[in-house]
């Protein structure tokens, strides 16, 4: 599974309308406008600090991977873009989150619209107790899409662009939860794509999965770039390096996380400017 | 070898289990069989559907069957959505006074025996709401039973969804309704089920409460405004009140286990159903 | 939207279980600003026709016959759930269960009405009179085990399997494994069953009411009659009138100030438990 | 959403239920439905009589709850039911109501069929109950303790047992206390030492149908069904339907059914003493 970073690596602007096909063919990249843009931001659970002082700006189209030790607020830093902070008992965020113009962090906003907007994929394969079709349908409908022709569509699609059509397309009332782990995330990536998100968050979306299936979701990751900002964390830092065009490292000090350095991928591994980066990327303190 | 020294105490635990085991299962085949050899005699297609005569003792009890599933589906329709919705409010609320207050009465009424639910019921719907002697009085009085039961064991069954879920929901940008409805619901029905299962054991098994609610009549009910005699007033009457009823008791009693085996059947199919029908079919 | 509308239910429930307990005060008050609550603990004993309202041989009788039937029912049930989830042949599961339902559901007069017909004379023809505490122990013992079996059972059935298989790995025999690390991790789940069966065997009525003979004294042993708590409620209520029928209320105040105690201890000790 | 909407829906069903039920209630609490409510012993015997009436009076209902004799009496009182019930005479405070006797039943002590003891006069019977002879070889019997059986507080059995023995309740030194008619004899049945006191009727019909107990004579009477009727027994009771006042249109005729001798054969078919006329 090893694909050529340079061609990966290299940006040009996309045509306004595009599909996946075309970005197979590697026709493009990412662009350097930010699409989501992370002032300050701190987060705190039942009045303990746990992330400190975050400023970043994530770009259109992009992936960026955020690395780093467990503990050290990643998954903190990515819950709060899509404001699922807000269901953890305790949990308070300070800072500025703005997607698209929008401040994530005011209180009026419509987090469901947010949240329909910013797609997240988990650790664990969380599809619902449902049938394979019902999965990805039930948010469609929730979302006031009723045309049983326009569901069926996007259901195909979403489950086509995750590769997983061929595999599922007779049994899609069978149960989500019969499906091997590896189609499980795919699943739970095709529930989120057929939302059509702008952006998506995917929280060490491989470590629950083995080696072949973590290729195939990693390669569908790769995809995924261009049409969506992706905003990935892993422990796997050979990964951050294969699919990722920036990278952020978290590190803890004094036992509150704090963002080290970010930039472009290759830069961060390979000139790192910082000693912690250094000393981690290379695997003495990681 | 380290083996040696386990085996005489893992073969003493076997035999402790098994013999407990066979000790709870032999107790009540004793107690199941003698049910059944006492009241066999009186069980025909023509009890079921006949009415009482001479006080019980002879006759069947096609009314007090009506009566008593009546009562049980008042029960039921005031217990499952006023449950239901306590359950989610203290699951998914948890922390506000509300809901702590809620969930100790609760518990405390967990305590309160049946006579007093009884004398409750009928101060509270026969007397106040007017609603005298009924199959209402007494389906209203009951649910004041179950809803602690059910209550419980269904919020149980909500907090123990898994959290992956939940956000897993709250990600896709789904509103906590629709979560609800879709995923954390459907994950909870086996404990729904157990929790309305034991409910409805109770309902069914109870006699003090419904002697002052639903009262002693045993002809067959016109509406709900009617006093109807449950199955289990009916087997207390006959075992305690009148002379040489003790085999229509018997006969009664087998009835009541058969009734609670079939609704037991039909509630956990309805629940499956009703709640997890998405998983099986579009 | 949501929390207002379960929030709405929540409070007519609330409301539904306050007008309960207000019931319970408000038909027990006259006794206790009358008499003060101390009578109900002073005294020479249950006289209600001449005012004498002591509770306490009943509130014994009540502990003792709770504890008893705990005492049987809670080994048997955890151990016959240890048989059906580690010992039990496959085939032999579904239909132990079913039985446990069954039995979970049997109404307490039926219990009653076999211990007074099959129970009682044989332990009259042991030790007269045969109506005492062991027969109402025994009796209650027998209507909890099924919740207790079944409860445990689930408790047991939640522990991950990978816990199971980990003691597994480890070499441990099957006593091991049970003993060690499945109990343990249930033990909530296990203690939550046994509360549950507790404030069934002080709130059961009927049966106890036909096998426990029903004398009001503080039990010295296993063979006398005593009377709970629920049993004179049952049998005193219907005659009772003035403060006679507020002495009963008072002691319905009292069981569930007792179920209170025992829930709230429960909440400390599963509190505990998760921390 | 849908499932706010549904329970808000059953909920708003119920309430309407609820309301269509009470109005319904109301309606029906005219002339022509009759509530009876009290002693559970009378009740059975009730239902019967009020079947038969229903059949003879066609459009009419009777309903009968059962509860207790003090329950009869508060009911009658307040005007919850029409008629009401009590297996005893009216005590002195009662007198606002109205009793009308409908049938007698007899007491007798019963003793297990195994059980030598023939006979006890009174004052054996008191010295039993007061714990003064404890075994069965104090009266000539076999060596076997004794196993007193007693009547809960305030049910009329009780009180007209120890009104006649000129006993107070506090003086009874029981082994079992019962509620009902039923519980006595199957305690009697399951023990053979056991002493207890129960309805004649229920008695006969049990040794009849083969339960081991045999019932006492008392005072040299034996007590039978017809000796009661007879008024030769002198332990009984009277079984009393009761009325606020002088009963009218309804009650009046259903009291008067109930004391006609056309429900004769419905008293003796519930082991009761038929009116003697």
């Amino acid at each position: 599974m090893m694909h050529d970073t340079k061609k990966l690596l290299s940006c040009a602007v996309l045509p306004t309308s595009y599909t996946l096909s075309d970005i197979e063919q590697g026709a493009a990249c990412c662009v350097p406008i930010p699409h989501i843009q992370v002032e300050n931001l701190s987060v705190s659970y039942h009045g303990k600090s746990v992330l400190e002082g975050v400023s970043l700006d994530i770009n259109k189209g992009c992936i960026t991977a955020l690395i780093g030790p467990s503990g050290c607020g990643k998954t903190s830093f990515l819950s709060t873009l899509n404001r699922l902070t807000d269901l953890i008992p305790g949990c308070h965020m300070q800072g500025r989150i703005h997607i698209d113009g929008a401040d994530v962090t005011d209180p009026r906003l419509d987090v469901l619209a947010l949240r329909r907007k910013v797609g997240m994929i988990f650790q664990k394969p969380n599809p619902f107790p449902l049938s394979i079709r019902r999965n990805i349908e039930m948010p469609l409908r929730e979302h006031g899409l009723s045309q049983r022709s326009a569901i069926d569509e996007r259901v195909e699609r979403a489950l086509r662009d995750v590769g997983l059509w061929e595999e599922v397309r007779d049994r899609l009332d069978a149960p989500a939860l019969a499906l091997s782990g590896g189609q499980q995330q795919r699943l739970c990536i095709a529930r989120a794509l057929a939302l059509e998100p702008s952006i998506l968050l995917m929280d060490e979306p491989c470590s629950a999965l083995d080696p072949i299936a973590s290729a195939v979701v990693e390669e569908l990751i790769q995809r995924l770039r261009n049409r969506y900002t992706v905003v990935i964390v892993t422990h796997n830092l050979a990964q951050a390096r294969r699919v990722a065009n920036y990278a952020a490292f978290f590190w803890m000090t004094e036992h509150v996380g704090k963002l080290i350095e970010f930039g472009r991928c290759q830069s961060l591994f390979d000139s790192p400017s910082h000693d912690l980066t250094a000393a981690y990327v290379t695997g003495i303190s990681g | 070898m380290l083996k040696n020294p386990y085996r005489l105490s893992d073969l003493l635990m076997t035999i402790t289990v098994w013999f407990s085991a066979a000790l709870v299962v032999g107790a009540f085949f004793w107690l199941l069989s003698d049910l059944a050899l006492h009241g066999i005699a009186k069980l025909n297609w023509s009890c079921l559907v006949s009415a009482p005569e001479n006080a019980g003792r002879d006759g069947g009890i096609g009314p007090i069957l009506v009566s008593t599933l009546l009562i049980l589906g008042v029960a039921l329709l005031m217990t499952i959505p006023l449950g239901l919705g306590t359950a989610v409010y203290l699951s998914e609320y948890s922390s506000g006074a509300l809901a702590r207050s809620i969930r100790m009465s609760l518990d405390v009424l967990a305590g309160v025996p049946s006579i007093v639910f009884g004398l409750f019921g009928n101060a509270l719907f026969c007397i106040w709401l007017g609603l005298g002697f009924s199959i209402l009085s007494g389906g209203l009085t009951l649910a004041c039973m179950m809803l602690p039961i059910f209550i419980r064991s269904t919020e149980a069954g909500l907090t123990a969804v898994a959290t992956e879920w939940r956000h897993g929901a709250a990600a896709l940008g789904l509103t906590q309704a629709a979560a609800l409805w879709h995923v954390l619901l459907p994950a909870a029905a086996p404990a729904i089920t157990a929790g309305l299962m034991l409910s409805i054991g109770r309902a069914l098994a109870e006699t003090a409460a419904l002697i002052f609610t639903s009262g002693y009549v045993d002809r067959m009910p016109d509406s709900l405004s009617d006093s109807g005699r449950a199955l289990s007033v009916h087997i207390y009457d006959l075992s305690m009140n009148v002379t040489g009823g003790d085999q229509s008791a018997y006969g009664a009693a087998l009835v009541l286990i058969v009734l609670l085996v079939v609704i037991n059947n039909v509630a956990a199919s309805l629940a499956d159903r009703f709640l997890s029908q998405r998983i099986t079919t579009s | 939207m949501l929390a207002r509308v379960t929030g709405g239910i929540a409070l007519a429930v609330a409301v539904l279980l306050g007008l309960v307990l207000m019931l319970l005060v408000r038909e027990s008050w006259p006794v206790l600003v009358g008499g003060g609550w101390t009578r109900f603990f002073v005294g020479d004993g249950w006289f209600p026709s001449s005012g004498q309202f002591n509770l306490l041989a009943m509130l014994w009788a009540t502990l003792a016959a709770s504890l008893g039937a705990l005492l049987i029912a809670v080994p048997l049930g955890v151990l016959s759930a240890v048989f059906s989830r580690f010992y039990s042949p496959g085939w032999l599961i579904m239909p132990l269960r079913r039985v446990m339902v069954l039995l979970a559901g049997i109404p307490s007069v039926v219990y009653g009405l076999w211990g007074l017909t099959v129970l009682v004379p044989l332990i009259a023809g042991w030790e007269p009179p045969g109506a005492s505490l062991l027969s109402a122990i025994l009796i209650l013992a027998l209507m909890i085990l099924p919740t207790i079996a079944l409860t445990s059972e689930a408790a047991l059935a939640a522990v991950a399997t990978s816990n199971l298989q980990g003691a597994a790995a480890l070499g441990l025999s099957r006593k091991g494994i049970v003993l060690g690390v499945a109990l343990p991790a249930a033990r909530v789940g296990i203690l939550s069953g046994a509360l549950l069966a507790t404030m069934r065997t002080l709130g059961e009525t009927m049966a106890v009411l036909m096998v426990a003979g029903n004398v009001v004294q503080t039990p010295a042993s296993l063979f006398d009659p005593v009377r709970v708590l629920t049993a004179n409620i049952a049998l005193e209520m219907p005659y009772a009138t003035g403060d006679h029928r507020a002495a009963l209320f008072a002691s319905g105040v009292l069981l569930m100030l007792i179920v209170t105690v025992l829930a709230w201890l429960a909440g400390c000790v599963g509190a505990r438990s998760n921390a | 959403m849908s499932e706010v909407g549904d329970s808000q829906k059953i909920w708003g069903w119920i309430l309407a239920l609820c309301m269509a039920a009470g109005l319904n209630s109301a309606a029906l609490a005219d002339a022509q439905k009759l509530v009876l409510t009290g002693s559970s012993t009378i009740a059975p015997l009730a239902l019967e009589i009020g079947k038969h009436f229903e059949k003879l009076n066609p459009g009419v209902r009777v309903d009968v709850q059962s509860g207790g004799s003090t329950r009869g009496v508060i009911d009658a009182r307040v005007g919850l039911a029409d008629v009401g019930m009590a297996s005893r005479a009216l005590k002195q405070e009662e007198r606002d109501l109205i009793a009308h006797r409908i049938a007698m039943d007899g007491i007798g002590i019963i003793l297990h069929q195994k059980n030598p003891v023939k006979s006890l006069n009174d004052d054996q019977i008191r010295a039993i109950y007061t714990g003064k002879i404890t075994n069965w070889q104090q009266l000539g019997g076999e060596d076997r303790k004794i196993t007193v059986v007693n009547k809960a507080e305030g049910r009329s059995t009780l009180e007209l047992f120890l009104h006649h023995f000129l006993l107070k309740n506090p003086q009874i030194r029981a082994h079992v206390v019962i509620g009902d008619n039923q519980q006595g004899i199957k305690t009697v049945v399951g023990n053979v030492g056991a002493i207890g006191y129960v309805s004649i009727g229920t008695a006969e019909y049990e040794e009849a149908h083969g339960m081991p107990i045999h019932l006492l004579p008392m005072a040299g009477v034996p007590a039978t069904v017809a000796n009661v009727r007879a008024g030769r027994f002198p332990l009984s009771r009277p079984l009393n339907l009761l009325s606020k006042g002088t009963p009218t249109g309804l009650s009046k005729r259903f009291i008067e059914f109930a004391q006609s001798a056309a429900v004769d054969d419905l008293v003796t078919a519930q082991y009761f003493v038929p009116l003697a006329r």
